[in-house]
């Protein structure tokens, strides 16, 4: 029947195709597949050498000025970037994004262009091109390779939108000779010159989770939000609380997905408060935090032990409220570091080869520091964006 | 009296039946599981969480009974509840003249899909396909990526409050008691002229106009519905949950599936608007039905997909009547 | 007949959800027979060529052809078994070509794969088989007349090779020379060997062509005879069990001709010209002419669907510029369309919807009395329905005719335009409807009557029109002669 | 029929030089070169992934059916051949036969409900993807399994500036035009969409068809999840949140066939397909804001369409006789 025949066809048409490998660009795979094979088990998130790593990362004093911890780094191991150096500044640095569909991304992105302009105006960059994939793995891989292609790029950052899934990608970015930057999310190979990265999404959802164990009563229920599954940063804070929450005596009512959608979020906490008491909320994401608070609010509960996030609506609410809560930090700031990070590479400065960034939650101690000084920020604004002694400040980030 | 017994008839006929049927079923299972749900306080928090969709269902059924779609309302919505956020920035004073500007704004969305359809004859499903990129786009063109601004008190009322302390009820929210108005409104519209003009025109688009029927004004006045409906949603989210980047996402669909489940055949012509309100209170407690059963998460669109289309062919059958005797070929 | 019947059907018994539709049913026909199946609407004729086409399934009873018992489950089935049915609308596809829609679904192959080449050979012997030359392979169906598209049908059932070509009212949509072409294919069929089972209303036609006549009546078979055995009037009681008048009802007394309601002086746009035309109230003016003679267009000016763009137009003596249907309602015409499916009905809504959508969609004849006359006007009209809830797709054709007139009759217009308002309906519903113009013309209305059956427009009409070319070739009496009226028709005589 | 359709086709190549031409005029005002190399080669990438799914979306429309469930089959796919492949060059013939089973068996199942269980297509396939989304997000929590780099090169290589993914999609390309035409499954598809009783009546077991279409559809999907899965590395489930799906309807109807069925062609989606990639090239070549593409995409999709429905109505006029150009009767 025509079905199998066209199958048989198509299956055909892709062997022949396959067999007639005239490459252009080269994958050459060995440490791509090693690494690949690592991390990427798809049903196990959690690594326990990952896990200790970070948690201890925490603890570490991280070199540089604490002024600007976009710059600090834990115990870093210096890499020689001489190879790249390039004379008389001017260098064309190119940004494949993964997206700025959510708030957190926002905020970073204007950073990062904010950044981009003083340097442009040192000399240190001439210009900056970027695109963005829209959370489109597949399309950020044709962006990286545009770039690729087009060969007038200095540098590229690039920002994967997936982690297993842009390596090759980010693998043939690194074969065509250019610097190559990878931050926020990884990928399942070392050729970048720098991976920049705060500490982690373990030590992200321990510092929650830690949060939680010690301020609750042995037994308290806990209800754990996560926007989706599937996305590696997300999945390690999880798969941290629940290692955490293991060893404690504090009863997990269940962790749902909401897409980070603040109704759906309502919604799902109003009917476990229907269902019982529930004493803790560790989130993934700090996103439609306060409408989980509400939730409470107008089932006339008692606030909750929150974790939230640095994002402002919640640490307004937690201020407001004065319950008790903490909000872990996934260093906004980091946005910032890549481009200078490119202008060191393309001097031929030494930049570490994991550039691991300072990750410290803001606990009531320090609310009202950031409060004030994100005084007039919108509500979707990141408490630790870092940005306030760029030129832009603030109207870059409050009118944008 | 004759409609009356037409009415009983219609809603135990066909799709219709399935639904009411099927709801019936789930909140028994509701009740087997967690009898406290039908403690007041918590239906009428269900009720309240229920009353967006079921507004945009009554909208959706405007359209869809008319022989097009709306994909656009979902991104409506989110639309709806930023611009609410950017343009009141906190000051109460606002609030009143905000709500007016959206009201506003969704009737010009409307009306935009409508006379595109109508009058530039694009298929209504790319219409607003196109519409819901425009909108989502626009929208964060305007706003610099991510929402900005803040609700105020008294916006958040209908969508958050309720009148307190009704005795038996306790709470009864402002969005049930919308919810009930609009759902009357919607069967009242459905009775008058326009109603019956708009459901013919669905049926028969050449007959309507031949009968001298407006047919691409009726059309384009129940994309302006849906827009109005997708606005009153709007309010009642963003009061209900207050603003973030994701509200209204992917809507479009669950609304759509809402409106099937309810009976509506997509195409036009056929179906009860009380039906289709009743797909999206179906839905609304099928979600429900997961949480208390506590069913995991990731696997819950799985039982919702085989839900929907059990119903949706079960449904399909019911209607088949025989190829009677006058019946012909095409 | 000695020889082994082409087919045999005995005992068929059809019903659908325990109503039964056809009871214990025999028809055999022989080789080369034309043989007619009447009977009224509801009487079963549809389901048992359904049946027949493999549509349907019967419940008991068993079909043979050429003496070997056969059953269909599927059209296929019937048409391997040499058995091809042209359905009243015809099933051809616009978008596809003559060759394709021929072919479609047995498409010759070479090497497994469609061979357009072979195809469009094979539909040209086809049409020259069948004495049609103007024709051509690979013309659009959708660009075809209506013959054209008929002749198609049948060249499709003949490549089928069919020996039995079952045909439903094929010439409903015919103008009278149009039929005389149909004659001339059935002959052409019967000299082949190839039997004919002929399904219409039509008495004379099946006079014309007819070895022999099968009656079906409320689902049974009451009589099969040589039509030689049988007048008109004996068959029309066969089949309606009751005696009427054969003949068109009189004038109604009382019925007088009025003042001018509505006037044409020198009408004409893209398809008509020069119209000059005067309807009377009380009077009846009949429309001849063949086949896109402009019958129809007509009917479109008036009510502005595709409006005149040259000439005046005047109702009730104020001149007025109908642009549009709402336009000729609000001036008080009513246009009963040509095709109740496509352009009359809502079939998923009920009768009442259907009847009250013109004062609906109308403010200006809208009013709670008009809506509350409508039921009188419905079992004026005897309507047979389940109530007026009933949706209309399960009516009888000749009851969703009733609808259609009903709708607009609640309008109470001043004049009426009536296209085809018997096309493909049983002769009580005809006479039915017959009745309601005469009473109509008694009320003052003025009627334009559009029909192809001329005998009906000569019945009927005060006064005839004869449309040729796009212009009025001639005006004739009542009770013309046809041949005077086909010598306008197909302008040989230019009055 | 033939030649309708041509003339057809025809402007939408035309429609797709003009975007090429203005595309190229802006660019070349921007100061850049759409037609360098680099951009051509980044435009053929962009068209091979929804090629693939418009291809097979087109044949579904042509049925008067819609298949909302390729970006899950596609997510679905990518995974089913990483995991298959699992890093061994030898595994690759075995991991495509078993997308093509996967993709198929999913395929039929949409269609079987559509066909068989009566189920409108958009509720079939939407329930069939939340089916698929609900397993997804059970079974894999992220990305999976390891393509060899051999079956990376159907990604990655390219033969001058034509990429292979490329290459692979206009070969589906030319089986699906030559399928349509040749076989009578295909030709079938045009009858069935065009009116199915009539399709029903002449012996075409619709069924069947619409089926196929389904199985096809789906396949392409598959196909094109392999893609994924080349340019990967891996399988990732996350594909799905792509909406994939809406480019593939969106690039069909740009490519001029009817949403309705029964009209229009593989070698117009081709062009549709090209005139969206053309337009992602030149935005990203022009830095254009991410949010303003959706606004630009959505306006000159309905543009498009609306254009091309303009056409459509002329076509349907009848010839005049009376006109002053018109002479004697048709």
């Amino acid at each position: 029947m025509n079905t199998t025949r066209l199958a048989v066809a198509s299956a055909a048409a892709l062997g022949l195709l396959l067999a007639t490998a005239c490459t252009t660009d080269e994958i050459d795979d060995p440490d791509t597949q090693e690494t690949a094979a690592g991390e990427e088990g798809g049903d196990d998130w959690f690594v326990q050498a990952d896990y200790e790593r970070q948690l201890e990362q925490r603890e570490i004093e991280p070199e540089g000025d604490p002024a600007e911890p976009w710059l600090q780094a834990i115990d870093p191991d210096w890499v020689d970037t001489s190879e790249f150096a390039l004379e008389g500044g001017d260098a064309t640095v190119c940004f494949s994004n993964a997206s700025v569909s959510n708030p957190w991304r926002v905020t970073g992105w204007i950073t990062m262009q904010q950044q981009v302009e003083v340097l442009q105006d040192q000399g240190l960059i001439g210009e900056f091109r970027s695109s963005d994939a829209a959370d489109d793995d597949d399309q950020q891989i044709s962006d990286i390779q545009a770039f690729v292609d087009s060969g007038d790029c200095d540098a590229i950052i690039i920002s994967p939108s997936t982690t297993a899934t842009l390596t090759p990608a980010v693998q043939a970015a690194c074969d065509s000779g250019a610097p190559v930057i990878v931050f926020d999310r990884g990928v399942n190979t070392d050729c970048a010159v720098t991976f920049i990265h705060p500490i982690g999404g373990y030590a992200y959802g321990a510092d929650g989770a830690e949060f939680l164990v010690d301020n609750l009563e042995p037994g308290s229920t806990v209800l754990a939000l996560r926007i989706l599954p599937g996305v590696d940063v997300l999945e390690h804070r999880w798969a941290a609380a629940q290692e955490i929450f293991g060893d404690s005596d504090l009863e997990i009512l269940g962790d749902e997905f909401t897409g980070g959608d603040a109704a759906e979020i309502k919604n799902i906490v109003t009917q476990y408060l229907q269902r019982g008491e529930v004493d803790g909320i560790w989130m993934d994401a700090g996103d439609g935090a306060v409408a989980g608070i509400e939730a409470f609010e107008d089932a006339g509960k008692p606030y909750p032990v929150m974790v939230g996030e640095d994002e402002l609506s919640f640490m307004r609410k937690w201020d407001e409220t004065g319950m008790t809560a903490i909000a872990p930090v996934y260093s906004n700031f980091q946005w910032r570091t890549p481009v200078l990070a490119a202008t060191m590479i393309l001097s031929g400065e030494q930049v570490p080869s994991e550039w691991v960034l300072p990750q410290e939650p803001i606990t009531e101690a320090d609310l009202d520091e950031y409060l004030e000084r994100n005084a007039d920020m919108p509500s979707l604004h990141y408490a630790k964006f870092g940005g306030e002694d760029l030129p832009g400040f603030p109207d870059a980030w409050r009118d944008r | 009296m004759q409609r009356a017994r037409s009415a009983a008839a219609a809603l135990l006929g066909g799709g219709t039946g399935t639904v009411f049927a099927l709801l019936a079923v789930i909140f028994a299972i509701v009740f087997a599981v967690n009898p406290g749900f039908f403690q007041a306080a918590s239906l009428m928090a269900f009720l309240k969480q229920a009353a967006p969709l079921v507004i945009l269902a009554a909208g959706q059924y405007f359209v869809i009974v008319s022989g097009n779609f709306d994909l656009s309302v979902g991104a409506l919505v989110g639309a709806q509840v930023v611009i609410a956020a950017r343009l009141i920035d906190g000051e109460e004073a606002r609030t009143v003249p905000v709500i007016g500007v959206m009201l506003l704004f969704g009737i010009a969305v409307g009306l935009v899909n409508g006379l595109v359809t109508t009058v530039l004859k694009v298929q209504s499903f790319i219409t607003t396909l196109g519409m819901l990129l425009v909108l989502y786009g626009a929208i964060r063109l305007w706003t610099g990526g991510a929402p900005t601004g803040s609700l105020s008190e008294s916006f958040r009322v209908p969508g958050r409050m309720g009148i307190e302390n009704v005795p038996l009820l306790g709470q009864v929210p402002w969005a049930l008691l919308i919810m009930i108005a609009c759902g009357a409104a919607a069967i009242w519209l459905m009775r008058t002229r326009f109603g019956r003009v708009l459901i013919a025109t669905g049926d028969n688009d050449l007959a309507a106009e031949l009968s001298g029927a407006r047919v691409d004004t009726v059309r384009t006045a129940a994309f302006v519905l849906s827009g109005l409906s997708a606005t009153i949603a709007g309010i009642l989210i963003g009061g209900f949950a207050g603003v973030s980047a994701q509200v209204g996402e992917g809507m479009e669909f669950t609304v759509i599936t809402a409106v099937v489940l309810g009976g509506v055949v997509l195409g036009g012509g056929q179906g009860l608007v009380v039906a289709a309100m009743a797909g999206a209170l179906t839905i609304e407690a099928l979600f429900t039905l997961f949480n208390q059963l506590a069913l995991p998460a990731s696997l819950r669109p799985s039982v919702q997909g085989a839900i929907i289309i059990a119903a949706v062919a079960y449904a399909a059958r019911r209607r088949m009547r025989p190829a009677g005797q006058t019946a012909t070929p095409s | 007949m000695t020889e082994t019947p082409v087919l045999a059907m005995r005992g068929i018994d059809k019903s659908f959800l325990g109503v039964p539709v056809l009871r214990s049913v025999d028809l055999t026909v022989a080789p080369g027979e034309v043989h007619a199946l009447v009977g009224e609407n509801g009487a079963g004729k549809s389901t048992l060529m359904k049946i027949l086409a493999g549509v349907h399934t019967a419940d008991a009873g068993t079909i043979e052809l050429d003496g070997r018992p056969a059953s269909f489950t599927h059209p296929l089935q019937a048409q391997h078994a040499g058995v091809s049915t042209v359905f009243q609308e015809f099933n051809l596809l616009p978008e596809l070509s003559v060759a394709e829609n021929i072919f479609l679904g047995r498409e010759p192959r070479r090497r497994g794969f469609i061979d357009r080449r072979a195809m469009a050979a094979r539909t040209a012997e086809l049409l020259a088989d069948l004495g049609v030359e103007d024709l051509a392979a690979n013309a659009k169906a959708g660009t075809l007349s209506v013959a054209h598209q008929q002749i198609v049908e049948i060249a499709k059932a003949l490549s089928q090779g069919a020996d039995l070509i079952c045909m439903d009212e094929p010439t409903a949509a015919l103008a009278d020379a149009e039929v005389e072409l149909l004659y001339r294919l059935i002959d052409r069929l019967r000299n082949r060997g190839i039997a004919v089972l002929y399904v219409s209303h039509r008495l004379r036609e099946i006079f014309d062509l007819c070895d022999r006549i099968t009656v079906l009546k409320d689902g049974r078979r009451v009589d099969c005879v040589d039509s030689a055995a049988i007048t008109p009037d004996e068959l029309v009681t066969a089949m309606v069990g009751r005696r009427i008048e054969a003949v068109f009802p009189e004038p109604l007394p009382g019925t007088e001709i009025g003042d001018v309601r509505l006037e044409i002086t020198g009408g004409g746009n893209a398809w008509l010209d020069g119209i000059d035309l005067q309807v009377r109230a009380g009077e009846i003016v009949g429309l001849a002419g063949l086949q896109g003679s402009g019958r129809t267009e007509i009917a479109e000016a008036v009510f502005g669907i595709a409006p005149f763009t040259r000439g005046s137009l005047a109702v009730d003596g104020r001149q007025r510029r109908i642009t549009g249907p709402r336009k000729a309602i609000a001036s008080g015409l009513a246009l009963v369309t040509e095709d109740r499916k496509a352009q009359g009905l809502a079939m998923h809504q009920s009768v009442r919807a259907n009847a009250r959508l013109v004062l609906d969609a109308n403010r200006r004849v809208h009013s709670g009395r008009r809506l509350s006359r409508i039921p009188g006007i419905l079992s004026g009209l005897d309507l047979v329905s389940r109530g007026l809830e009933q949706d209309v797709q399960y009516l009888s054709g000749g009851n969703q005719q009733k609808v259609v007139v009903a709708k607009w009759l609640a309008t109470e217009p001043g004049v009426i335009v009536l296209d085809e308002p018997t096309r493909g309906i049983d002769v009580g519903a005809k006479h039915k409807l017959y009745s309601v113009i005469r009473r109509l013309a008694a009320e003052g209305i003025a009627v334009l009557l559009i029909a192809s059956e001329l005998i009906e427009v000569i019945g009927l009409a005060d006064r005839i029109a004869v449309l040729h070319d796009g212009r009025i070739a001639g005006e004739l009496p009542g009770g013309a002669t046809e041949q005077q009226v086909m010598a306008h028709a197909t302008g040989r005589s230019r009055a | 029929m033939t030649s309708e359709r041509l003339s057809t086709t025809a402007l939408i190549y035309v429609a797709l030089a003009g975007v090429l031409a203005a595309g190229g005029a802006a660019v070349a005002v921007d100061g850049g070169n759409l037609f360098s190399t680099a951009n051509l080669v980044d435009m053929l990438t962009r068209t091979s992934l929804t090629g693939f799914l418009a291809i097979g979306m087109t044949l579904v429309i042509l049925c008067r059916s819609l298949d909302l469930s390729v970006g899950y089959v596609a997510a679905l796919s990518s995974l089913v051949a990483a995991t298959t492949m699992d890093g061994a060059p030898g595994n690759v013939p075995l991991g495509i036969a078993a997308v093509l089973l996967v993709s198929g068996l999913i395929g039929a199942a949409n269609g079987a409900i559509v066909a068989f269980g009566r189920v409108n297509p958009f509720i079939a396939t939407l329930g069939v993807g939340l089916i698929i989304k609900g397993y997804l997000d059970t079974e894999y929590k992220g990305p999976a399994g390891d393509v060899p780099a051999i079956f990376q090169q159907f990604g990655y290589t390219r033969i001058a500036f034509v990429p292979v993914s490329t290459i692979v999609m206009l070969c589906l390309a030319a089986a699906g035009i030559w399928f349509l035409r040749s076989t009578r499954t295909g030709h079938h598809m045009y009858a069935v969409g065009g009116n199915i009783d009539v399709a029903r009546m002449s012996g075409i077991r619709t069924h069947r068809t619409r089926i196929t279409a389904h199985v096809l559809c789906s396949m392409c999907a598959g196909v094109a999840g392999m893609l994924l899965a080349a340019r990967f590395g891996t399988g990732s489930a996350e594909a799905y949140t792509n909406l994939y799906e809406l480019d593939a309807i969106a690039a069909t109807v740009l490519g001029g066939t009817l949403l309705l069925g029964g009209r229009g062609g593989v070698a117009g989606t081709v062009a549709g397909v090209a005139i969206l990639a053309v337009l992602d090239t030149v935005f990203n070549v022009m830095q254009i804001d991410p949010f303003a593409k959706d606004v630009l995409r959505g306006t000159i999709i309905i543009a498009a369409v609306a254009l091309y429905a303009r056409r459509q109505i002329d076509r349907t006029a009848r010839r005049p006789r009376f006109a002053a150009a018109g002479t004697g009767r048709p």
